[in-house]
Order: C-alpha cells, then structure tokens, then sequence
C-alpha cells in the first residue's frame, strides 16, 4: 500500500484477552497509557494458568486498541505489573497498516 | 414435623426443576457434552434474576409496615456483620489457608445466594407453608455487608486501593441492579408490580432453571479442585452452613419472624455467594484462588443446601420457634 | 377531569417499571456502573418488540371493520406528511442546523416512539380508559412516512442515491418486523394470537423495563452531547411535541376517535422515534450529527412525554372532545 | 370429517403464527432484509425449545401407565429403524445420490422435526381433538435411532471412527438437552412443572414463532439449491413424507393409540430432522452435500407438511381409526 | 511454513470495525471489489471521532476478509471515498500466511 | 519492543474460522497438537466454498490460538488432513509479539 490521499502508516495492533471481569479495568488502563480508540468483543478461553472462573463471570473480554509503539510500551507495562501477576490475561503485538494514522497517535 | 414429613419436604426439593437442572449440568460436563449457554444469554439471565429478585423485594418492602421489619433488618445487618467474622476465624483452626483466602472465603460466606434462597421460597410455598414477603429485601441488605468485611478482613483497614475497590462493588452491576430493583418495585408498588408480574414473577421458577443447568456445568467443571481441597475445607463447607443457618434461624425468630421467615433468613446465612461475590472478590483480591472458594461454595455448600440444608433449616426454625 | 385526578394519573405514569427504569439506566451512567444489556440480546429485543407490536396491531385491525379505521387512516398519513414538514419549518426558526440536520430531526420527529406509545397505553389501561384497539395499526402506519418526508427535506427529490436508500429503509428489519407482525396478526385472528399471547401480550411491559433499562444508559452517555445543543434545540424538545400532539389529538377527535384513541394519536405525533429513525437516518443522510437528534429526540422529548406529556395529551383529548 | 371441515382446519394450521413467521422469513430473504437473529439468542432459543419439549414429555410420561405406553414405544421403535431404511432404498430409485448423500437423508428423514411436531399439536388443540400426553416421549425416542441407522447406511458398519461419531450424536447437546429435559419432567411431575410451566409451557409457541422466522430466512436462502435439486428429490420430499406418515398412523393405531395419538405419530414419521440430524451428519458424514438435505427437508418437507401434510395425516388417522 | 502438498501463499488480511449499521452495504462493497470470503462478528468500541449511536443501533459490527493486495487497495479506496468522511469506521491491515492461496484470489 | 523483566518472543497467531458444530473436535486437535491456550469467539462468515448450512447450526466459530512455529504446523497438518477437505473451514497465520514466551511454547 502506497501513501494516497490518506496518511498511511504502521501502528502496533495490541489484543489483549481476559477474564471479564477485568473490562473496565483494562479499558481505563488502556486509556489513560494513551490508546485514543478501541474494540471489544466477548470470548470463552482456555489457557495454562486457567483458573477456571470466567465462566462464572460470563466469560472472557477480547480487547484490541490500534497504538503507536510508545503506547503498546505503556500499556504492556501495566499490564506486567497490575494484571499478569494475579488475572488471567494473554496478550499479543503485532504492526499494522492504517489510513488517517492521526487518529491512533 | 415428623420424620416422614420432612423427607417428603426434602425430595419435594430435590425434585424440583431447578435443582434438577442443576444435576443435568453435572452429568452434562462428566459425558463430555459440549452444551454452553452462550455469554451473551448468560448474562442477560443473571441481570434478570437480580433485577427479578430486587423488584419482588421492593414491592414486598411496600406493603411491610416500618414497625415489623426493623427487627429483622437489624438482625440481618448484625448476621451480615458476623458471619464473614465466624467464617474467617473457624477457617483459620480449620484450614491451613493464608490470611488472603480466608478473606476472599469470608466474603463468599458472609454474601448470600441468590438461588439457594429462591430454592428455600418454592420449597415453603409448595409446602404451603408462610413467610413474610419482605425476605427478599433482607436478601438484598445481606448481599453487600458480608463481602466488604470479607475484604477488611483480607486487606486490613490500611489496605491500599481498598477505596476504590470498595466503589467497584458497592456500584458494581449486581449491587446496582438489586438496589435499583428494590426502588422500581418500592415506588411502582402492587399496582404497576402487576404489569410486568407475568415476565418478573411468573418465569422466574423457569429461568432460573436455564440458569442452574449452566452452573451445574460450571460446578462439573470445577469438580476436580474439589480433589485438592483439604479435609478441613471439606468440614467447613458442610458445617459452617449449619452453624450460620442456625444463627440466621434464630436471629429471625428473636426478630419477631414467622417459622418460615425465620428459616428463610437461616437459608439466607447458611448460603455462599456465586454472583456478586466471586466478582468482587477477583477483583479486590487477585491474589486468592478461586479455585477454592468456587469449590467450596459452588461445589460443596450449594448442593449441600439444596439437599440437605433447605428441609432442616426448617426443622430448626420450627425447634426454635417452638421454644 | 380535575388536577388532582391528573396528577395522579402523571404519578401513575411516573412509577411504572418501565419508566422508573429508564431512570435506573440514567443513574448507572451516573454512577459509572459497569452495565451493559449484550448486544445480541439488545437486538433480540427490539426485535421482539418490533414484531410484538406489529402482531398486536394486526389483531386489532382485523376486529376492526372498514368503516371505523378509514378516517383514522386517513388522518395518520396526514399528520405523518405534515409534522415532519413542520418540524424543518420551525427548526429553521428555532436553531442554527443546517439542511441536513434539519431533515434528520424532522425525520425523527415524523416518526414515532414505540416505547412512548407503549406507556400511554400502560397509563390509559391502568387509568381505566377505553381506546380503540387498532391505535397500534396506526403505529405502524405512523412509522415510515416521516422518515421519507424528512430524508426527503434533506436531500431535495433529485438527491443521487435516494432510490437505494428509501429500498434500506422500506425494506429495513424495522419496517419488515412491523409490517410482517401486522400481516401475521391480522391473518393470524384473535384465535391464532391466543397460543402466543403469553409470550408477545404478556411479556410485553417486563421486556420494555429491560429495554428501557438500557435506553436510559443509552440516554445517560448522550447527556453530554446535551450541554452543547443551544437553548433554540431545547425549545424545540419541549414545544413541538405539545404543538404536533395537539395537531394528533385535533386530527384522531376529527377521525371520529374516542378520547383514549385520540390521545394515543397525540402521543405518536409528539414521540419521535428512536429505533427505526435513527439507522434510517444514519444511513441515508451520514453528514447529520446524531448527537444532536439523539439528545433531542431520547435526552429531552421522550422524558418530557414520558412524565409531562402524556397527561397532557389525555387532558388535551377530554378538553377538545368536549367541544 | 367432510372435505370443508378439512380445509378449514387446514387454514388454522396455515395462519398460526408459527407458519406466518415461517413465511414473513421467506419473504425477508426474497426482499434482501437484514434481519438476523443474533447467533447467541438462536442457540438459546433451541436449547429452550428441546429442553421444554423433554419436560413436557417427562411429565406426560409420568401421567402415562406403563401398559398405556409400552406398544407405542416399541411401534416408535420399529418405525425409527424402518424409516431410514425405506428413505435409503427409495433414494436409490428415485434419484442418482450415491450411498453417502442417501444415507445422510435417511438420518434426516428417520429422525423428526421439532417444529412440524408442534404445529401439529398445535393444530389439534384449536382443533379440540384429544391425542396422548406421552406422544412428546414418542418424539424424544424417535429423535436418535433414525440418525445412527442412516449414518451407518452410509458408512457401514465397519466403518472408521464410526464409535467417536456415535458418542458425538448420542452425548451430543440436542440428544442431553431432550432426555435430560424427559428426565426432568418425568422426576418432578405435575407437581414441580406447574411452577415453571409459565417458562416451559406457555411461551412456547411464541418463542417457536421467533425460531420458524429464523428458519424460513435460513429456508429461504436455501431456495437456489432446491432448483439443482433433480426431479427425483422433489418427488422424494412430497412423496415418501406421505408414505412414511401412513406408516406412523397405522403403527400408532395398531398400537392402540386415539386417533389423534395416531396423527400424532404420523407426523412425527413424515417429517425431517433439522435440529439433530444436520449436526450430527455433519460431523459423521462429511463428504455429504448440506445443501441436498437441507433443500429437501427444510424447503419443501417442511413446508410441504405444514400445510398439506398435517391436516392429509389426521384424515388418515381417521380413515386408519374406522376400519 | 514451506510449500506442502497444499499452495502456501500470503495475503491480506483487511480487519474493518464499523457501526452495526453499516453491516450490509460494508459486506456488498466488500464483495464488488472482489472478496471472495469474510467472518464477521460482534464488537462494541471507542474512537476518537466516535459519535456515540452505535449502542442505540446494537453495537458495531467487526468484519475480517483475506484478500489481494489489489482487492485489499480496492476496498480501502471505497472506504476513502463513501465511509471514512462520514462514519465511525476503522481498518486496518497485514499480512497473514495461507494454505490453498486459490481461495482468496 | 525490547526484552524486560518478561521473556519476550515472537509465536505464530494461528487464526481458524470453521463451522460452529466443529468447535470441539477443532479444540481438541489443537490441544493434540501441543496448543496451550486458545481464544474462542461467535461469527457469521461467507466463503468460496460455503455450504449454507452454519446457519442452521448457530453460526461460525472463530478460534485464535498462540503457538511455536512447530506446533502451527503440527495443526495446519491436521487441517489439511481432516478438515479442509470436508468443511467449511479458513485459517490463517501470523507471527506476533509476545511477553511471557514460556506460557506459549
Ligand atoms: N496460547 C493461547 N492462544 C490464544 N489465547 C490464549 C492462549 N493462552 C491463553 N489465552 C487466552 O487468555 C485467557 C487467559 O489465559 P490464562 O491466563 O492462561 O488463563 C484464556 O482464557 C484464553 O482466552
Ligand atoms: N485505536 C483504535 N483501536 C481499536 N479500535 C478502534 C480504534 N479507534 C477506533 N476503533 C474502533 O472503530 C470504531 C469507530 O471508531 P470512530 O470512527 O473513531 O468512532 C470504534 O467504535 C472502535 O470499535
Ligand atoms: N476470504 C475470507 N476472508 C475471511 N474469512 C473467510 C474468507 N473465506 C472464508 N472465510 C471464513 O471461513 C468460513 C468458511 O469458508 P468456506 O470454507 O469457504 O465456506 C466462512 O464462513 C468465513 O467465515
Ligand atoms: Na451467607
Ligand atoms: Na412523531
Ligand atoms: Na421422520
């Protein structure tokens, strides 16, 4: 994809999936490292450290937020200190093409 | 009551369509049946079932003078008060679980359960037997006290970030949606109570059945921690809820409550939390397992009250009352 | 009728289940609870709602004879081309909106509320008054030529990409739900409607009060949006549904209706809409802001109608049917 | 009955809602609507249909005396062994389908249809014809035997992984959900069913008219595979539901069922799985094409029994019952 | 991966979230600029230029399709021009690896 | 991304959309193939090869698992085997950033 009319430009996609419980948690992390935007969906899961409770809560929160790389730095290390450690949370990185880059920076 | 009386009461319970579905969803996880009520309906179920309960308890509130329900209100809060104190203390000469686990099982037993307390109302009312309707507001008050002194007594008064966790759950969904239920039925009162009886009151029997065949499964799923829970969970699971049952009992009967009020309110003390607590439990102490606490109030002192516990917090509130 | 009789029958209104939760749905916001009907059941529920009303209006349609429901007819397709006309005219007065926004409000309001409709009729049949059956055919009739008139306003009759927009919306799941329900409830009869009454006759108020639960969260969000909207936009929540209920209430006593059914007809040209409208309108004219409609049509007029509007409109019917 | 007492019970059949909304579906397809019932809601829905009519079964099962109900079963039993067995041979002369694709419509064509089971009884209660409780048992039981003999047709009986395949369809969710649900009902009885009849009983029909809109839109884009469909299918689907429902009506009579017991039992021969059977030859039968199967049992048996196949099978019941 | 019995190949994968309203004609577009397939599911979200009906609508709608480098250009273009100035829409791409390329192309 | 406290790496995001009546026999593959985890998802979807009949069964399933490039590959041959062939199934791979590498492999 080659520069149009729109900015075009790599961001990170960062998923994160985790116990519902944690949604509004994580989405005022995600906020205030930076994230001006993102998506959620419902999930069920299974992982190694599983305890085994989602379902109770009604399953798991998928989250994915478009962010520029200072920002997936920021909310990583949230989630290192206040969420891996205790919940049961994965979470991905990968880069990403987008138009209007100014909406994710 | 004899004897015979009473096991006709208890299989009257057991028989009855929730607690059946309930075992449905054991069988259903040991077959290997992949049966899931999706998120999506599982969640709208318990908002219903909250919103439901708190409705039915506003309009209950209405029609109860000040005079008859402040004594028992005032026993509920003591018993709210008490219970996660007793458990947290009796775990600790019974478990070797650290002071977190105690806390978060604490804060299960000192909340109440929704559906063992709906168990307890279709078991007295196809026994024809009576009870002030104002017991679902004291399934409402109970509901929150016992998990904030579950969290005190996990954290400790200097805990940090208590506050905010405190604001987690007192606004939280389940709380909101009982309270708020409470005031729809409250203000609407009888009159409007009525329009929306056939969808809040007539399916609710009903839908807790859909609800109880998923936490059949969810307790199935749970079933192998049961293996790694000590002999002494094991005691308190079955005991603990004796011993609540049998202050809740009493604490109703000295309130001035009927023999059926008073067992109701033993039921509402003997019972763990499934949905307010695990929630606001995982979310003020990560650090505990769920693993345990959902084993012990899930898979031990749920079933345990179905079937054992409902027909004798009976006996005992007619015992009691008899005095 | 007198003002006391009145205000009771406002208080009425005011505390029925369905309008004390939209008032549940305002305070979760305000509290920032984690509360959220999911999103597939949401569509469920409109869904059911949509086609309930439908069946129930087909049902009333064919008790109706020919003779009874023409002029009725006749004057709701009237007021369904004039209000939206009069809602641009007089926004131009009113507010600074452009073309656009215009035509989008004017859609809106051309257009109406189920729910609204929903609560009048709550309110006359706990106040015991007759109306005639088939006001939910007019519904129907009501819902779709507003949304044409003002997509119209806005694009001018040349506008490119009309034709495929009014297929969208004639052809909508809201236009099909009601218009398929009326179909299936006027060949259906009251002997088929019977087997299915528990489930759309019965249910209907308890899953508005689940709906209305989550319009008021809906709401609560848009508050916001309200601060920004000048005072010209205030205006207009507030007079024009007393000016276009009074237009309902003139055109259903000319009709030949009943002072209930020419209420009803009152609140269907004061309530605007805000299910059908607004995918309509997102669609067809993307360049409107729908946090201007929104805060108008959910932030102001429909609490307005909900708590003032609809006595007024019964007191506006008795006074214009004693003429 | 004379030839106008037939059709018009064929018009009862052919407006109910159930059969509207079928339609409506149909034509929301053919109109390119949007309407979809989310995926959570259209798995609860099914979930709620099986598990209800397992309940109502159990409880006619409990009603029913073993001497009452013993011919009956072992007639359903030979009949669900038979069916597939003659859908199998006359597929062969019929139409060119090889032995996967003909065992795969015998699955479908010896297990039954939910839904055209229902509007049968629904037909017979506007009806006012009586017909026997446990004729919801004979469903549940006719549900499995008629899918494992038209996977093994298919498959043979050496084939591989055919046990892992059985396990799936005979632990799968529909086969717990209908004789948990017969388990349920028969274990709580009359006595416990009333309190969730609201839920289970009464909604029914109205819960089956919102599935059947969801199954006609599903019909509806089948419609393009009916046209490749060859002129043996057609003849097939028309045909054999004639044969195979003569075929439960002489078996329910011998059995010394009532006439509408009989009727009863013919539909439940005439018609197609599309609950059970489509996952169930999904997952055993691969290579098997969806869409043929789908096309005949859900575009035109379906249909084809909803309005000419239940009221031809209740003349012959009656027919059968004057010999 | 390495080239097996099956063609190996890589192709875009087009993620695109927008109001739940726009389902319909974001799928026909899709399809016009040649997409041969897409999963779509249900999502709620948050951005910047968020307008805050997509609740009152049922939430968003988050649809994915593998295609083409060509198909993907395609389809941002009809983005750029009919979705992107009016509505809340995000999208984003990269490049995910496949068996049975003739799939997708 | 540089590597902190957490072992960072990169793992294959293997994405599977298939049927909704497979979803088990999908998850016990994977976990046969040495998957740890996996995230499950509802979707609608359409394909080249679409058979019509998710519908009648409730829809698609997505599943997102994280894996070494040795057990995606272990699944694609699953895939290819018993899958692919029969039903109406996509996948998709990806490489993606991960902290905690031991979680995943
Ligand atoms: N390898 C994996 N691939 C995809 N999702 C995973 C994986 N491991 C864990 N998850 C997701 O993350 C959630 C939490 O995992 P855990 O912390 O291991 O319980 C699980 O419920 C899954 O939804
Ligand atoms: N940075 C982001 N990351 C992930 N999803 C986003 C982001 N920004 C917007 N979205 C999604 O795109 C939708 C429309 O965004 P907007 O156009 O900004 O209202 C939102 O509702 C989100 O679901
Ligand atoms: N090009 C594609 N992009 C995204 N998803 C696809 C694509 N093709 C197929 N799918 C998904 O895979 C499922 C099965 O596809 P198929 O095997 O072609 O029927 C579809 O229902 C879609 O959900
Ligand atoms: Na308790
Ligand atoms: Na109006
Ligand atoms: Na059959």
């Amino acid at each position: 994809m080659t520069a149009g009319p729109s900015d075009f430009g790599s961001v990170t996609c960062l998923t994160i999936v985790a116990e519902s419980v944690l949604e509004e948690r994580l989405l005022s992390v995600i906020e205030s490292c930076g994230a001006r935007g993102w998506t959620v969906s419902m999930a069920q899961g299974h992982g190694p450290s599983h305890h085994g409770v989602s379902g109770i809560e009604g399953g798991n929160v998928r989250v994915e937020t478009l962010v520029t790389e200072e920002v997936a730095a920021r909310i990583w290390g949230a989630l290192e200190k206040d969420f891996f450690p205790h919940y049961a949370v994965s979470a991905w990185a990968y880069d990403v093409r987008v138009a209007r880059m100014a909406r994710y920076s | 009551m004899d004897l015979q009386a009473s096991l006709e009461l208890a299989l009257v319970n057991l028989t009855s369509p929730p607690v059946l579905a309930f075992v449905l969803g054991l069988v259903a996880v040991a077959l290997r049946t992949d049966l899931r009520l999706p998120d999506a309906v599982y969640q709208a179920t318990s908002m219903y079932l909250l919103l439901a309960i708190g409705i039915k308890g506003g309009v209950a509130l209405r029609e109860a003078s000040p005079g008859d329900i402040a004594w028992p209100l005032v026993a509920t809060l003591v018993l709210g008060v008490t219970i996660p104190v007793a458990a947290f203390a009796l775990l600790r000469v019974l478990t070797p679980l650290g002071r977190i686990d105690r806390g978060a099982m604490a804060a299960h037993y000192g909340s109440t359960s929704l559906v063992t307390f709906t168990a307890a109302i279709v078991f007295l009312e196809a026994s024809s037997i009576a009870f002030e309707g104002y017991v679902a507001t004291l399934l409402t008050v109970l509901e929150i006290p016992g998990i904030v002194v579950g969290l005190l007594l996990a954290r400790g008064l200097r805990g940090g970030g208590m506050g905010e966790t405190l604001r987690e759950v007192v606004f939280g969904r389940s709380v909101l949606l009982l309270v708020g239920g409470l005031a729809i039925g409250f203000l609407t009162g009888p009159v409007g109570y009525v329009r929306v009886e056939p969808f809040f009151g007539d399916l609710f029997t009903g839908v807790l059945t859909l609800f109880l065949l998923e936490l059949g499964m969810l307790t199935g799923r749970q079933l192998s921690a049961l293996r790694q829970a000590g002999p002494g969970l094991v005691v308190f699971a079955i005991v603990f809820p004796l011993l609540a049952g049998f202050a809740g009992v009493l604490g109703g009967t000295l309130a001035g409550m009927e023999v059926g009020g008073a067992m109701i309110l033993g039921v509402l003390c003997a019972s763990a939390s499934y949905i307010a607590a695990p929630a606001a439990v995982r979310l003020a102490l990560p650090e505990a397992k769920p693993s345990i606490t959902l084993a012990s109030s899930l898979g031990m002192t749920f079933p345990f009250n179905l079937i054992v516990g409902i027909p004798v917090y009976l006996l005992m509130a007619e015992a009691v009352g008899s005095w």
